[in-house]
Protein backbone atom coordinates (compact mmCIF):
# COMPACT_ATOMS: atom_id res chain seq x y z
CA UNK A 1 0.00 0.00 0.00
CA UNK A 2 1.66 3.76 -0.73
CA UNK A 3 -0.33 6.92 -0.32
CA UNK A 4 1.03 10.08 -1.66
CA UNK A 5 1.03 13.59 -1.70
CA UNK A 6 3.09 14.92 -4.81
CA UNK A 7 4.03 18.79 -5.82
CA UNK A 8 5.36 18.15 -8.69
CA UNK A 9 3.69 16.92 -11.70
CA UNK A 10 3.11 13.19 -12.08
CA UNK A 11 2.62 10.19 -15.06
CA UNK A 12 -0.18 8.18 -13.66
CA UNK A 13 0.96 5.35 -16.07
CA UNK A 14 4.56 5.29 -15.07
CA UNK A 15 3.72 5.24 -11.93
CA UNK A 16 1.44 2.87 -11.93
CA UNK A 17 3.88 0.48 -13.33
CA UNK A 18 6.77 1.66 -11.39
CA UNK A 19 4.50 0.81 -8.32
CA UNK A 20 3.69 -2.77 -9.73
CA UNK A 21 7.18 -3.63 -10.78
CA UNK A 22 7.81 -3.12 -6.66
CA UNK A 23 5.55 -5.66 -5.78
CA UNK A 24 5.45 -9.20 -5.42
CA UNK A 25 1.89 -10.35 -6.81
CA UNK A 26 1.91 -11.12 -10.56
CA UNK A 27 -0.02 -14.30 -11.05
CA UNK A 28 -1.95 -13.41 -7.42
CA UNK A 29 -3.87 -10.39 -9.02
CA UNK A 30 -6.35 -11.20 -11.40
CA UNK A 31 -7.93 -7.70 -11.78
CA UNK A 32 -6.48 -3.91 -11.59
CA UNK A 33 -8.91 -0.90 -11.70
CA UNK A 34 -7.21 1.89 -12.47
CA UNK A 35 -9.17 5.46 -11.82
CA UNK A 36 -7.03 8.80 -13.23
CA UNK A 37 -8.03 12.28 -12.62
CA UNK A 38 -7.11 14.86 -14.62
CA UNK A 39 -7.62 18.57 -15.01
CA UNK A 40 -9.52 19.92 -17.52
CA UNK A 41 -9.64 23.43 -19.38
CA UNK A 42 -13.08 23.83 -18.27
CA UNK A 43 -15.65 23.74 -15.33
CA UNK A 44 -19.36 24.81 -14.91
CA UNK A 45 -18.84 26.40 -18.85
CA UNK A 46 -16.39 28.54 -17.96
CA UNK A 47 -12.86 28.35 -19.48
CA UNK A 48 -10.17 27.54 -16.68
CA UNK A 49 -6.09 28.06 -16.91
CA UNK A 50 -4.97 27.35 -14.31
CA UNK A 51 -5.69 25.40 -10.95
CA UNK A 52 -3.91 25.71 -7.17
CA UNK A 53 -4.55 22.57 -4.39
CA UNK A 54 -4.31 22.85 -0.95
CA UNK A 55 -4.17 20.76 1.27
CA UNK A 56 -3.64 19.80 5.12
CA UNK A 57 -0.10 18.20 6.12
CA UNK A 58 -1.08 15.46 8.01
CA UNK A 59 -4.43 14.83 8.09
CA UNK A 60 -4.61 14.58 4.25
CA UNK A 61 -1.95 11.96 4.25
CA UNK A 62 -3.63 10.29 7.35
CA UNK A 63 -6.98 10.59 6.06
CA UNK A 64 -5.91 8.80 2.60
CA UNK A 65 -4.44 6.03 4.38
CA UNK A 66 -7.25 4.99 6.42
CA UNK A 67 -9.32 5.08 3.07
CA UNK A 68 -6.83 2.57 2.17
CA UNK A 69 -6.87 0.42 4.91
CA UNK A 70 -10.31 -0.16 5.44
CA UNK A 71 -10.60 -0.81 1.58
CA UNK A 72 -7.87 -3.58 1.45
CA UNK A 73 -9.72 -4.96 4.26
CA UNK A 74 -13.27 -4.82 3.13
CA UNK A 75 -12.66 -5.53 -0.37
CA UNK A 76 -9.78 -8.53 0.13
CA UNK A 77 -7.30 -6.29 -2.48
CA UNK A 78 -3.67 -7.21 -2.98
CA UNK A 79 -2.82 -3.58 -2.79
CA UNK A 80 -3.75 -0.03 -3.44
CA UNK A 81 -1.67 2.70 -4.93
CA UNK A 82 -3.47 6.58 -3.84
CA UNK A 83 -1.46 9.37 -5.16
CA UNK A 84 -2.85 13.40 -5.39
CA UNK A 85 -1.20 16.69 -6.26
CA UNK A 86 -0.77 19.78 -4.42
CA UNK A 87 0.08 22.67 -5.44
CA UNK A 88 0.23 24.52 -9.06
CA UNK A 89 -1.47 22.40 -11.54
CA UNK A 90 -1.48 23.20 -14.91
CA UNK A 91 -4.32 22.11 -17.66
CA UNK A 92 -3.86 18.19 -19.10
CA UNK A 93 -1.78 17.51 -16.16
CA UNK A 94 -2.92 14.34 -13.67
CA UNK A 95 -4.41 15.32 -10.16
CA UNK A 96 -5.27 12.09 -8.77
CA UNK A 97 -3.99 8.30 -9.31
CA UNK A 98 -5.72 5.31 -7.27
CA UNK A 99 -5.24 1.73 -8.32
CA UNK A 100 -6.56 -1.46 -6.90
CA UNK A 101 -5.39 -5.11 -7.51
CA UNK A 102 -7.59 -7.74 -6.83
CA UNK A 103 -8.56 -11.75 -7.69
CA UNK A 104 -11.45 -10.79 -8.90
CA UNK A 105 -12.69 -7.87 -10.99
CA UNK A 106 -15.77 -7.23 -8.84
CA UNK A 107 -13.60 -5.74 -5.94
CA UNK A 108 -11.30 -4.03 -8.22
CA UNK A 109 -14.05 -1.59 -9.34
CA UNK A 110 -15.91 -1.42 -6.68
CA UNK A 111 -13.05 -0.53 -4.55
CA UNK A 112 -11.36 1.92 -6.43
CA UNK A 113 -14.83 3.70 -7.39
CA UNK A 114 -15.46 3.84 -3.26
CA UNK A 115 -11.54 5.13 -3.02
CA UNK A 116 -12.75 7.99 -5.23
CA UNK A 117 -15.99 9.00 -3.60
CA UNK A 118 -14.50 8.90 -0.16
CA UNK A 119 -11.07 10.71 -1.06
CA UNK A 120 -13.72 13.00 -2.93
CA UNK A 121 -16.46 13.42 -0.20
CA UNK A 122 -13.73 13.54 2.85
CA UNK A 123 -9.79 14.25 2.19
CA UNK A 124 -8.83 17.80 2.85
CA UNK A 125 -7.78 19.27 -0.67
CA UNK A 126 -9.18 21.87 -2.26
CA UNK A 127 -9.33 23.24 -5.42
CA UNK A 128 -8.63 27.42 -6.50
CA UNK A 129 -9.16 27.99 -10.59
CA UNK A 130 -8.04 30.56 -12.20
CA UNK A 131 -11.27 30.97 -14.43
CA UNK A 132 -11.75 33.66 -17.26
CA UNK A 133 -14.30 34.92 -14.35
CA UNK A 134 -11.77 35.16 -11.72
CA UNK A 135 -10.13 33.00 -9.34
CA UNK A 136 -12.26 30.83 -7.52
CA UNK A 137 -12.62 28.11 -4.71
CA UNK A 138 -14.14 25.32 -6.41
CA UNK A 139 -17.23 25.59 -3.98
CA UNK A 140 -18.02 21.39 -3.70
CA UNK A 141 -17.64 18.33 -6.11
CA UNK A 142 -19.58 16.77 -8.63
CA UNK A 143 -21.64 13.64 -7.10
CA UNK A 144 -19.90 10.36 -8.42
CA UNK A 145 -23.08 7.77 -8.30
CA UNK B 1 -6.60 26.25 28.22
CA UNK B 2 -4.96 26.54 24.77
CA UNK B 3 -5.92 25.27 21.91
CA UNK B 4 -4.10 25.53 18.43
CA UNK B 5 -6.24 26.57 15.48
CA UNK B 6 -5.83 25.85 11.42
CA UNK B 7 -7.84 28.03 9.15
CA UNK B 8 -7.76 26.28 5.25
CA UNK B 9 -8.97 27.30 1.75
CA UNK B 10 -11.41 30.04 1.29
CA UNK B 11 -12.06 30.39 5.44
CA UNK B 12 -7.85 31.36 5.65
CA UNK B 13 -8.20 33.90 3.33
CA UNK B 14 -11.63 35.23 4.97
CA UNK B 15 -10.23 35.03 8.64
CA UNK B 16 -6.73 36.54 7.65
CA UNK B 17 -4.57 34.25 9.42
CA UNK B 18 -3.10 30.40 8.95
CA UNK B 19 -2.60 29.11 12.10
CA UNK B 20 -3.38 30.76 15.59
CA UNK B 21 -3.25 29.92 19.31
CA UNK B 22 -6.35 30.45 21.10
CA UNK B 23 -7.64 30.81 24.71
CA UNK B 24 -10.64 28.32 25.89
CA UNK B 25 -12.99 27.45 28.67
CA UNK B 26 -12.20 24.32 30.43
CA UNK B 27 -15.19 22.05 28.68
CA UNK B 28 -15.53 24.32 25.64
CA UNK B 29 -16.69 22.34 22.25
CA UNK B 30 -15.47 22.77 18.96
CA UNK B 31 -18.73 24.65 18.17
CA UNK B 32 -18.80 26.98 20.91
CA UNK B 33 -14.77 27.41 19.75
CA UNK B 34 -15.96 28.01 15.99
CA UNK B 35 -18.58 30.76 17.55
CA UNK B 36 -16.76 32.96 18.86
CA UNK B 37 -14.34 33.47 16.26
CA UNK B 38 -16.48 33.93 13.56
CA UNK B 39 -17.82 36.65 16.47
CA UNK B 40 -14.90 37.74 17.13
CA UNK B 41 -13.69 37.99 13.20
CA UNK B 42 -17.42 39.28 12.46
CA UNK B 43 -17.37 36.99 9.38
CA UNK B 44 -20.02 34.71 8.07
CA UNK B 45 -19.40 31.42 7.05
CA UNK B 46 -21.89 28.45 5.65
CA UNK B 47 -21.04 24.69 5.54
CA UNK B 48 -18.19 24.57 8.04
CA UNK B 49 -16.31 21.52 8.39
CA UNK B 50 -14.21 20.35 11.53
CA UNK B 51 -11.38 18.43 12.99
CA UNK B 52 -9.48 18.04 16.12
CA UNK B 53 -6.13 16.40 15.70
CA UNK B 54 -6.37 15.16 12.01
CA UNK B 55 -9.71 13.54 12.47
CA UNK B 56 -13.32 15.21 11.66
CA UNK B 57 -15.34 15.53 14.70
CA UNK B 58 -19.11 16.33 15.55
CA UNK B 59 -19.79 20.18 16.85
CA UNK B 60 -20.36 18.91 20.26
CA UNK B 61 -17.23 17.55 20.45
CA UNK B 62 -15.50 18.76 23.68
CA UNK B 63 -12.01 20.15 23.52
CA UNK B 64 -8.21 19.23 25.52
CA UNK B 65 -5.84 21.69 26.25
CA UNK B 66 -3.43 21.77 23.48
CA UNK B 67 -5.61 20.05 20.82
CA UNK B 68 -5.02 21.10 17.09
CA UNK B 69 -8.47 21.80 15.71
CA UNK B 70 -8.89 23.01 12.03
CA UNK B 71 -12.16 24.51 10.04
CA UNK B 72 -12.42 24.58 6.65
CA UNK B 73 -14.63 24.42 3.70
CA UNK B 74 -16.29 21.67 2.17
CA UNK B 75 -13.91 19.41 0.41
CA UNK B 76 -13.08 19.65 -3.13
CA UNK B 77 -10.21 17.36 -4.02
CA UNK B 78 -9.74 14.54 -6.17
CA UNK C 1 -11.40 4.38 -30.58
CA UNK C 2 -9.34 1.71 -30.79
CA UNK C 3 -9.83 -2.05 -30.27
CA UNK C 4 -7.01 -4.41 -31.12
CA UNK C 5 -6.95 -8.28 -30.57
CA UNK C 6 -2.75 -8.80 -30.12
CA UNK C 7 -1.15 -12.08 -30.56
CA UNK C 8 1.64 -10.66 -28.99
CA UNK C 9 2.14 -10.15 -24.87
CA UNK C 10 1.54 -6.23 -24.22
CA UNK C 11 2.27 -3.90 -21.43
CA UNK C 12 -1.38 -2.61 -20.42
CA UNK C 13 0.41 0.87 -19.07
CA UNK C 14 2.40 1.31 -21.72
CA UNK C 15 -0.29 1.03 -24.25
CA UNK C 16 -2.40 3.67 -22.66
CA UNK C 17 -0.12 5.98 -22.52
CA UNK C 18 0.84 5.33 -26.20
CA UNK C 19 -2.84 5.63 -27.30
CA UNK C 20 -3.35 8.43 -25.09
CA UNK C 21 -1.07 10.73 -27.12
CA UNK C 22 -1.94 9.88 -29.90
CA UNK C 23 -5.29 11.96 -28.93
CA UNK C 24 -5.76 15.12 -29.06
CA UNK C 25 -8.29 15.79 -25.69
CA UNK C 26 -5.86 16.92 -22.79
CA UNK C 27 -7.79 19.06 -21.15
CA UNK C 28 -11.53 17.95 -22.06
CA UNK C 29 -11.10 14.89 -20.32
CA UNK C 30 -11.15 15.03 -16.34
CA UNK C 31 -11.35 11.27 -15.63
CA UNK C 32 -10.09 8.11 -17.06
CA UNK C 33 -11.11 4.16 -15.81
CA UNK C 34 -8.86 1.95 -17.17
CA UNK C 35 -9.32 -2.17 -15.94
CA UNK C 36 -6.67 -4.75 -16.74
CA UNK C 37 -7.24 -8.34 -16.60
CA UNK C 38 -3.71 -10.41 -16.06
CA UNK C 39 -3.90 -13.89 -15.85
CA UNK C 40 -3.38 -15.69 -12.27
CA UNK C 41 -1.92 -19.14 -11.50
CA UNK C 42 -4.83 -20.31 -9.77
CA UNK C 43 -8.71 -20.67 -10.67
CA UNK C 44 -10.68 -22.30 -8.23
CA UNK C 45 -8.30 -23.60 -6.18
CA UNK C 46 -6.50 -25.31 -8.84
CA UNK C 47 -2.93 -24.18 -9.99
CA UNK C 48 -2.93 -23.38 -13.24
CA UNK C 49 0.65 -22.72 -15.54
CA UNK C 50 -0.36 -21.60 -18.77
CA UNK C 51 -3.38 -20.58 -21.02
CA UNK C 52 -4.39 -20.82 -24.52
CA UNK C 53 -6.85 -18.52 -25.89
CA UNK C 54 -9.16 -18.77 -28.94
CA UNK C 55 -11.44 -16.36 -30.69
CA UNK C 56 -13.88 -15.96 -33.47
CA UNK C 57 -11.61 -13.98 -36.06
CA UNK C 58 -14.08 -11.65 -37.27
CA UNK C 59 -16.46 -11.46 -35.17
CA UNK C 60 -14.71 -10.92 -32.19
CA UNK C 61 -13.72 -7.76 -33.68
CA UNK C 62 -16.69 -6.82 -34.88
CA UNK C 63 -18.48 -7.52 -31.70
CA UNK C 64 -16.05 -5.61 -29.52
CA UNK C 65 -15.93 -3.03 -32.05
CA UNK C 66 -19.84 -2.34 -31.56
CA UNK C 67 -19.97 -2.52 -27.79
CA UNK C 68 -16.75 0.68 -27.81
CA UNK C 69 -19.45 2.59 -30.34
CA UNK C 70 -22.22 2.12 -28.37
CA UNK C 71 -20.63 2.83 -24.65
CA UNK C 72 -19.25 5.86 -26.64
CA UNK C 73 -22.97 6.87 -27.41
CA UNK C 74 -24.62 5.76 -24.03
CA UNK C 75 -22.06 7.92 -22.11
CA UNK C 76 -20.78 10.40 -23.99
CA UNK C 77 -16.92 9.20 -24.33
CA UNK C 78 -14.03 11.27 -25.40
CA UNK C 79 -12.41 8.02 -26.21
CA UNK C 80 -12.27 3.78 -25.56
CA UNK C 81 -9.01 1.68 -26.11
CA UNK C 82 -9.81 -2.05 -25.71
CA UNK C 83 -6.94 -4.50 -26.06
CA UNK C 84 -7.33 -8.22 -25.77
CA UNK C 85 -4.98 -11.34 -25.72
CA UNK C 86 -5.40 -14.37 -27.83
CA UNK C 87 -3.05 -17.52 -28.04
CA UNK C 88 -0.65 -18.41 -25.66
CA UNK C 89 -0.28 -16.81 -22.12
CA UNK C 90 1.81 -16.91 -19.91
CA UNK C 91 1.22 -16.41 -15.59
CA UNK C 92 0.95 -12.97 -15.04
CA UNK C 93 0.19 -11.28 -18.55
CA UNK C 94 -2.41 -8.84 -19.29
CA UNK C 95 -5.40 -10.48 -20.89
CA UNK C 96 -7.76 -7.39 -21.20
CA UNK C 97 -7.15 -3.74 -21.40
CA UNK C 98 -10.15 -1.50 -21.36
CA UNK C 99 -9.43 2.45 -21.08
CA UNK C 100 -12.41 4.75 -20.67
CA UNK C 101 -11.95 8.62 -21.09
CA UNK C 102 -14.73 10.85 -20.18
CA UNK C 103 -15.46 14.64 -18.76
CA UNK C 104 -16.82 12.97 -15.88
CA UNK C 105 -15.91 10.19 -13.25
CA UNK C 106 -19.13 8.56 -13.45
CA UNK C 107 -19.82 8.12 -16.42
CA UNK C 108 -15.94 7.10 -17.09
CA UNK C 109 -16.26 4.67 -13.97
CA UNK C 110 -19.60 3.04 -15.24
CA UNK C 111 -18.59 2.90 -19.07
CA UNK C 112 -15.40 0.82 -18.37
CA UNK C 113 -17.51 -1.61 -15.74
CA UNK C 114 -20.31 -2.06 -18.56
CA UNK C 115 -18.04 -2.90 -21.59
CA UNK C 116 -16.04 -5.28 -19.04
CA UNK C 117 -19.24 -7.03 -18.46
CA UNK C 118 -20.50 -7.19 -21.91
CA UNK C 119 -17.13 -8.38 -23.28
CA UNK C 120 -16.75 -11.34 -20.79
CA UNK C 121 -20.55 -12.09 -21.59
CA UNK C 122 -20.65 -11.81 -25.15
CA UNK C 123 -17.23 -11.08 -26.83
CA UNK C 124 -16.16 -14.76 -28.80
CA UNK C 125 -13.27 -15.91 -26.57
CA UNK C 126 -12.62 -19.13 -24.90
CA UNK C 127 -9.83 -20.02 -22.63
CA UNK C 128 -8.23 -23.36 -22.50
CA UNK C 129 -6.14 -23.89 -18.85
CA UNK C 130 -3.32 -25.75 -18.33
CA UNK C 131 -3.67 -27.25 -14.76
CA UNK C 132 -2.60 -29.40 -12.19
CA UNK C 133 -5.75 -31.44 -13.06
CA UNK C 134 -4.75 -31.79 -16.94
CA UNK C 135 -5.96 -29.27 -19.89
CA UNK C 136 -9.62 -27.59 -18.94
CA UNK C 137 -11.90 -25.59 -21.08
CA UNK C 138 -12.97 -22.73 -18.67
CA UNK C 139 -16.92 -23.46 -18.57
CA UNK C 140 -17.98 -20.15 -17.79
CA UNK C 141 -16.93 -16.76 -16.52
CA UNK C 142 -17.45 -15.40 -12.67
CA UNK C 143 -20.20 -12.98 -12.13
CA UNK C 144 -18.83 -9.25 -12.28
CA UNK C 145 -22.10 -7.94 -10.65
CA UNK D 1 -28.70 -24.88 -50.30
CA UNK D 2 -25.47 -24.33 -48.51
CA UNK D 3 -23.89 -23.48 -46.02
CA UNK D 4 -20.50 -22.97 -43.63
CA UNK D 5 -19.99 -24.08 -40.25
CA UNK D 6 -17.98 -23.00 -38.13
CA UNK D 7 -17.13 -24.87 -34.57
CA UNK D 8 -15.07 -23.08 -31.43
CA UNK D 9 -13.22 -24.30 -28.50
CA UNK D 10 -14.49 -27.47 -26.98
CA UNK D 11 -17.30 -27.87 -29.00
CA UNK D 12 -14.72 -28.12 -32.52
CA UNK D 13 -12.66 -30.68 -30.26
CA UNK D 14 -16.04 -32.57 -29.58
CA UNK D 15 -16.92 -32.19 -33.61
CA UNK D 16 -13.24 -32.94 -34.44
CA UNK D 17 -13.63 -30.39 -37.19
CA UNK D 18 -12.65 -27.00 -37.26
CA UNK D 19 -15.07 -25.59 -40.37
CA UNK D 20 -17.45 -27.66 -43.24
CA UNK D 21 -19.39 -26.99 -45.85
CA UNK D 22 -23.29 -28.52 -45.11
CA UNK D 23 -26.57 -28.64 -47.30
CA UNK D 24 -29.75 -27.67 -45.63
CA UNK D 25 -33.46 -27.81 -47.15
CA UNK D 26 -34.65 -24.51 -47.47
CA UNK D 27 -36.57 -22.94 -44.83
CA UNK D 28 -33.87 -24.41 -42.65
CA UNK D 29 -33.33 -22.55 -38.90
CA UNK D 30 -30.10 -22.43 -37.21
CA UNK D 31 -31.44 -24.68 -34.57
CA UNK D 32 -32.71 -27.47 -37.42
CA UNK D 33 -28.96 -27.17 -38.49
CA UNK D 34 -27.90 -27.83 -35.19
CA UNK D 35 -29.85 -30.82 -34.27
CA UNK D 36 -28.95 -32.48 -37.43
CA UNK D 37 -25.83 -31.86 -36.80
CA UNK D 38 -25.69 -33.29 -33.32
CA UNK D 39 -27.60 -36.26 -34.20
CA UNK D 40 -25.08 -36.90 -37.25
CA UNK D 41 -21.83 -36.82 -35.30
CA UNK D 42 -23.79 -38.48 -32.20
CA UNK D 43 -22.91 -35.62 -29.54
CA UNK D 44 -24.11 -34.21 -27.00
CA UNK D 45 -23.78 -30.41 -26.30
CA UNK D 46 -25.16 -28.27 -23.58
CA UNK D 47 -25.41 -24.05 -23.90
CA UNK D 48 -24.67 -24.12 -27.15
CA UNK D 49 -24.18 -20.43 -28.82
CA UNK D 50 -25.05 -19.93 -31.95
CA UNK D 51 -23.78 -16.73 -34.45
CA UNK D 52 -24.73 -16.34 -38.11
CA UNK D 53 -22.63 -13.99 -40.03
CA UNK D 54 -20.65 -13.05 -37.28
CA UNK D 55 -23.93 -12.09 -35.16
CA UNK D 56 -25.69 -13.81 -32.54
CA UNK D 57 -28.90 -15.34 -33.58
CA UNK D 58 -32.00 -16.89 -31.78
CA UNK D 59 -32.23 -20.22 -32.52
CA UNK D 60 -35.31 -20.14 -35.25
CA UNK D 61 -33.30 -17.68 -37.20
CA UNK D 62 -33.82 -19.18 -40.59
CA UNK D 63 -30.42 -19.60 -42.54
CA UNK D 64 -30.10 -18.20 -46.40
CA UNK D 65 -27.76 -19.75 -48.95
CA UNK D 66 -24.42 -19.14 -48.56
CA UNK D 67 -24.79 -17.89 -44.74
CA UNK D 68 -21.61 -18.34 -42.45
CA UNK D 69 -23.43 -20.32 -39.34
CA UNK D 70 -21.03 -20.56 -36.09
CA UNK D 71 -21.77 -23.00 -33.01
CA UNK D 72 -19.71 -22.28 -29.99
CA UNK D 73 -20.32 -22.65 -26.04
CA UNK D 74 -20.17 -19.68 -23.30
CA UNK D 75 -17.95 -17.16 -24.18
CA UNK D 76 -15.00 -16.91 -21.19
CA UNK D 77 -12.89 -14.22 -22.63
CA UNK D 78 -11.22 -10.88 -20.38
Amino acid sequence: MLVEIRKKSFNAYAEIQYYLDSLDIAGKYGATSNFVGSMRDFNKNKKVTHMTLEHYPGMTEKHLETIAKESIEKWKLLDVLILHRIGNINVGEDIVLVATWSSHRKDAFESCRAIMEQLKSGAPFWKKEETSAGDIWVEKNTPGY
Amino acid sequence: MQVSVKYFASLRELIGETTSIIHVEEGATVNSLWRSIIETKNVKFDNVMMAVNMEYVKSEHQLKSGDEVAFFPPVTGG
